[in-house]
């Protein structure tokens, strides 16, 4: 056991990889001899050599479809994305292809590929650098779509999806690389330093794809939450009162559906919280399904809080980024079905 | 509103500008005649070691690399010499391919498949890159090149059954038909979406290259394609690092209603684009069954021999429509083919083994109709099996199937949805 | 007035922009000389000329990012995708530059572009020529997304759409283009003519974007739907005998909610019908809103009955698409509750 | 699992394949020493006529075109004749690029904006190219030519309120730092998302040719996105309708940590892409305002002369970090621009003066001083009116205009729910 920031619980999932399984490497744009703009490759040029950790012309839709080669020839290629918002140049190679692949020749190809990106806010990073497009990916049937929010997770889950046999999409939250930070951008920047969740086994180990997790017991409102908005629905429960369960989504597909009914239906309240714009964010699925499973549990409507439909606008980060207040607004009203 | 701030500017004694819009050179009702057509003489091109830089073959981009002359004879240093048991073979092939096209295009009249994609003229591609490549080599096709499968002796009544989506259909009625996928033959499955398998074969090569394997990859791109940025990141990558592969431009000067012009044509060869990432870059008549082994040889020794990739543009022509939804006569003569000063692949491989004495016109009637028999035998059998929602299909259910390798709990619950719906 | 199909209708539209205005040109593979492989661009080049409707290169990000520039010149292009599959290589340009362009400079450049693009399935296109990628759209904040359902809407809304200094994603029925197809494909094809919204007029018109119209009223059960499904959600209406309210969205983004709310508060019921895959569809953004703006009037559990989460397979189309008896069963079950 | 079939193939007596990894020359503690490099002579390149056949100046994407001598002398066929007036001009507008950017580097330090962008060592290109432009042409940049707007006179107190995303920020705080947009002067909003602009510049050009307009358009890409398939399209479409554009890839040696081999620079030059779509491309010394007027002159006037496109190479060095998030020690000599043999702009176009007689030393420092109060003043105003997050502001509640040209519903009722969370 090691405490490790999500930052580096991820370089260790990629170095116990790449010592495992000749068959994984690396590919990315600055992820080699630099280490990665958010370091997470860092040292592996080094130790694996330049041919293993690969630094890569800038287009993405060329890594990509690179990879995809490369997966259909045996190998297991971890690609980083520098940032989610520069996914798009590859979404026709992960759309029409890394998904289809499996299914069009019936499983006689397949590219076991795993896309490492960082996503969302917090960093000031403006509207090409903060964007979340988890529900871009959701909707392509074909991709598995899976975000972590601590390094104990981070490492486990990213491991299983080096080692799934289908296409994953990897989302970082690059505002947790560093610290689990829980919205009060006002307050000193918290380090993952004694954090539970940042002791982080050393060799292999696995975190199952399509497993939720509740990170807070609670029994008033169910808040269904994945990546930052994690810590940041938890300071919203601690700050409101509200006594949140608040369910670590964790893999969004395949969804554990069972975890997230079983929590509503014993709460009898919901509330999902995501950075990504509200209209037709996952949190719109999320509504969707929570109200056919517990339609006869729901006491209050399911209450999103999300993104506004707007880019993310540089200068004003915090009025953007949905905080523990606005999320504690929203577990307030789900307690309050007249405030409807 | 500050968009609006900008006004056209006048400039007086300043011609206005105006846009190209490219023309082909005829249209329905137009007499095609290519006579300013710039080809090689058979012959004339001269054939550069392996390891030569690309830089001192630009020229080469600007040629046809040609074998067979008009009388048939093999000329000048790109013959590949291939014995007559090869030529045969690749005869046979060629009108193997041109049969089941037929063959299939009347099924598709006959509402036995909803469609089809000939490649009729393009034999020679398929088939003498096929027969140039090795066995374990990998190859990301399009639809146009059902050569490289028959070429290797491939099933025809697989292939059939692929078409009429039935029960023998080893992808499960899940494709168009023609998308073939035989990974047996190294026959990469295609894709509906164009040009994306083109980086997809870079990605191979440098796979095989990594793990120190001795097998390269050959990728298929049609002239219209060249156009997605799925062209550019393969020559960048294939460049960068060098990898084992064979960057095959099929220009059969049609992308459906689209000349090659729209697709830069006008201005440069397809072959030409090689230079601008240092490859190197061969420009064949694709309808020379020698030339195209010739040349596809020579790139398959310098990406075996570690010293990269190689674009070849074939020079050809889509000689049938786009598929069976396309009407050419719409915007081409209908004639136009018969005009095609590069011919027709068939015939010419037929006149160079009567010139070589290695064959006669009885043969090759008797071989016609061998070819025939075959063609008939296997897709009869395809059709006795099922067609297109007749006879034995796969059962429905199994489109829930292959989307992940473990089927997931919603896409099970759905299964049972449509189970019980029915 | 005329009696028109849908693609005559389309080309009526763009006719009518061409004559009216000089900064109106249409782009797209095949649409010029040979006028669209669907046809809606018949006849167009040979009156306007090569250069007002031009044939592209085959590269959809290229049309795109050219339309964008010569939207920001102060042209009104309109651009068509030759199927709505193949918009993915254009996704960058469409999600990062069209839709973004106003926001990043506060309004000081804008491309005022139209894409027009067929989907959906119907034809035995096969995964790649059957796809309803408009969810992938309206995630997008900044885009505008339309989808009519007959002739006349059809011809209104492109005009308000080449008009509008939006840009604007244009999907259209593919499986309209000849006929109002309701989902009984045993049944011989029917045609537009003497349907009641195949007489357009001539000229100039408008359908206003952001308005739904009710296709059907009813007391029962409200069906949201759009292009194809409407036919299909009146056919199952027909055909189950329950009396639904089937309403056309037209626009999904902006939505009318204030007519779909309205609907759904007389028949305390809904069921939402899609071709697109069900996960993260709009149906999902439809059910999440449906059940905020009318919990408390909602009798049973909002239905979703859409494609299923696998590509579109080539041989199954039947069995894949969403027709009459599938929404049909979702409607008598949408009247009794107990059957969740 | 047919796929796994696919075993490495052994081949004796053949090499195994291996994968080649560009590296750059020198990494950190290394002694950079550029003699390596292949550089032309100044005043060796021949200048052709604007209506040239491309297919005749294809070696011209090998040399570099360089007027300056290293003695600060103008020689050869490209010297553009700048008056000395003109020329004192853009030594100012070099020093202004270079001055500003100093100072907001330190403004960035004290924490006044999150982030900025330097373009050090390249300022003769934004510099050079803007002044080879008229008035209306539409500029397509990248945040690496803010020299295109200091060229122009443009108010760097408006520049500096949007890095400071302040109340004078026009474009209301929702844009990085050094992200401008000012329509005044042809200058397109730049964009985060790497070369989307390049095929928008062909868009308007066709656009303006559309139109008979006499106004050309000029885009802008860093070496590294060059690999974007943008690039491509760009060419293609460029090449296709013979847009009146200059298509510009300004080749600093790197992309962040990446050096350019990674982007194809190892096999050929950038200007060399040129070559493959029939367009003419033109390498130059990035370095030397002479030149980079020159060759801009050049290709403007083939474009207004509705002969098409140019592609041109500048070729230069990245002196400073990519941006304030990244430290250049960890990859690349700290020393190395030192080396670099291209020299520094500003001290060439200052030799050049002097050697003309046109400057002395004196009124260099003159200069230096009065740029230093110009930009002084300019960026204190700015910082008066408010920085990041202090001091005059944009209400937040602006957020949400501009997503459409009329706010929709769902974004008043979103902007309501804001304003009711406060
Ligand atoms: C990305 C994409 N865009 C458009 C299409 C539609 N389409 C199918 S084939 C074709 C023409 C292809 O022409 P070319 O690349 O020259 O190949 P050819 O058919 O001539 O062999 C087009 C436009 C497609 N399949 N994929
Ligand atoms: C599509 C996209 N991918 C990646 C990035 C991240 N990124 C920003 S600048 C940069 C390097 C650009 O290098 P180059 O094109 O050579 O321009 P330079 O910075 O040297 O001027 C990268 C990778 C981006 N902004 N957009
Ligand atoms: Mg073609
Ligand atoms: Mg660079």
């Amino acid at each position: 056991m090691t405490a490790m920031t999500l930052a580096q619980a991820l370089n260790s999932a990629m170095d116990v990889m790449l010592a495992r399984d000749d068959n994984v490497l690396l590919m990315g744009e600055d992820i080699g001899y630099f280490g990665g703009v958010f370091r997470c490759t860092e040292g592996l040029q080094k130790k694996y050599g330049p041919g293993r950790v690969l630094d890569t012309p800038l287009s993405e839709g060329g890594i990509v479809g690179a990879a995809i080669g490369m997966g259909v020839y045996g190998l297991r290629p971890v690609v980083e994305i520098q940032f989610a918002d520069y996914s798009y140049p590859a979404f026709d190679q992960l759309a029409s292809e890394a998904a289809r692949l499996r299914y069009r020749s019936a499983g006689e190809f397949w590219a076991p590929l795993t896309v490492r990106t960082p996503y969302g806010g917090g960093i000031f990073g403006g509207q090409t650098h903060s964007q979340s497009p988890e529900a871009l990916f959701t909707h392509v049937c074909g991709l598995k779509t899976v975000i972590p929010s601590n390094p104990y997770d981070a490492k486990g889950l990213l491991i299983s999806s080096i080692e799934a046999d289908d296409p994953i999409i990897f989302l970082e939250p690059k505002r947790l690389y560093a610290g689990p930070f829980d919205g009060h951008h006002d307050r000193p920047a918290a380090s993952w330093d004694g954090h539970p969740h940042s002791e982080v086994p050393d060799g292999h180990y696995r975190v199952p794809l399509g497993k939720a997790k509740i990170a807070r017991p609670g029994n008033a409102v169910t808040v269904l939450a994945f990546g930052t908005m994690v810590h940041v629905a938890m300071a919203a429960a601690a700050d409101s009162g509200v006594d949140a369960e608040v369910i670590d989504l964790r893999t969004l597909i395949p969804l554990d559906i069972d975890t997230v009914a079983a929590s509503v239906k014993k709460t009898g309240r919901c509330v999902i919280v995501h950075e990504a714009t509200l209209t037709c964010g996952y949190g719109a699925e999320l509504a969707a399904l929570v109200q056919q499973h517990c339609f006869f549990h729901l006491e209050a409507p399911i209450g999103r809080v999300a993104g506004w439909d707007t880019p993310y606008p540089y200068a004003f980060e915090w009025d953007y980024f949905p905080g523990p207040k606005r999320i504690g607004a929203a577990l307030v009203k789900a307690m309050d079905a007249k405030a409807w | 509103m500050t968009q609006a701030h900008s006004a056209p500017s006048d400039q007086p004694g300043r011609p206005a500008l105006s846009l190209h819009i490219p023309e082909p050179k005829f249209r329905p009702g137009q007499k095609p005649d290519f006579g300013g057509l710039r080809i090689s003489k058979p012959g004339e091109i001269p054939r550069p070691p392996i390891d030569v830089a690309p830089h001192d073959i630009r020229d080469l981009a600007d040629g046809v690399i040609r074998v067979l002359d008009d009388e048939g004879r093999a000329v000048g240093p790109w013959d590949p010499g291939l014995s007559a048991t090869d030529l045969r073979r690749a005869l046979r092939f060629m009108m193997t391919t041109r049969s089941y096209d037929d063959r299939m295009l009347r099924a598709q009249r006959q509402g036995k498949t909803s469609f089809y994609i000939k490649c009729t003229g393009e034999e020679a591609i398929g088939v003498g890159q096929s027969l140039a490549l090795a066995a374990g080599d990998m190859m990301f096709p399009t639809y146009r090149q059902p050569g490289l499968l028959i070429a290797r002796d491939w099933s025809l009544y697989d292939m059939a059954c692929q078409v009429f989506a039935n029960a023998g259909d080893r992808m499960k009625g899940r494709q168009l038909p023609v998308l073939y996928s035989v990974p047996q033959e190294g026959f990469f499955t295609i894709s509906g979406n164009l040009a994306t398998q083109f980086i997809q074969a870079v990605g191979w090569a440098m796979a095989s290259a990594y793990k120190g394997d001795h097998r390269i990859a050959a990728g298929w791109i049609g002239d219209g394609a060249t156009a997605e940025g799925d062209f550019h990141y393969a020559l960048t990558f294939a460049a960068v690092y060098r990898a084992p592969v064979i960057l095959n431009v099929v220009n059969n000067q049609w992308a459906i209603s689209t000349f090659q012009g729209f697709a830069g044509g006008e201005n440069a060869t397809f072959a030409a684009r090689a230079i601008g990432y240092g490859l190197p870059g061969l420009r064949v008549d694709g309808n020379d069954i020698l030339a195209v082994v010739a040349v596809t040889r020579w790139a398959a020794e310098r990406a075996r021999a570690n010293l990269g990739a190689t674009v070849i543009e074939l020079v050809t022509y889509r000689a049938a429509a786009h598929s069976t939804s396309d009407d050419p006569t719409r915007y081409r003569p209908a004639d136009e083919w018969e005009h095609w000063p590069l011919g027709d692949p068939i015939v010419r491989t037929k006149q160079h083994l009567i010139a070589r004495g290695d064959w006669t016109e009885a043969r090759q009637v008797q071989l016609a109709a061998e070819v025939e028999d075959e063609v008939q035998g296997a897709v009869k059998k395809a059709e006795t099996l099922g067609v297109l929602g007749k006879g034995a299909q796969h059962r429905p259910e199994t489109m829930f199937e292959d989307v992940y390798k473990e089927m997931p709990p919603h896409l099970k619950r759905q299964r049972e949805e449509f189970e019980g719906g029915r």
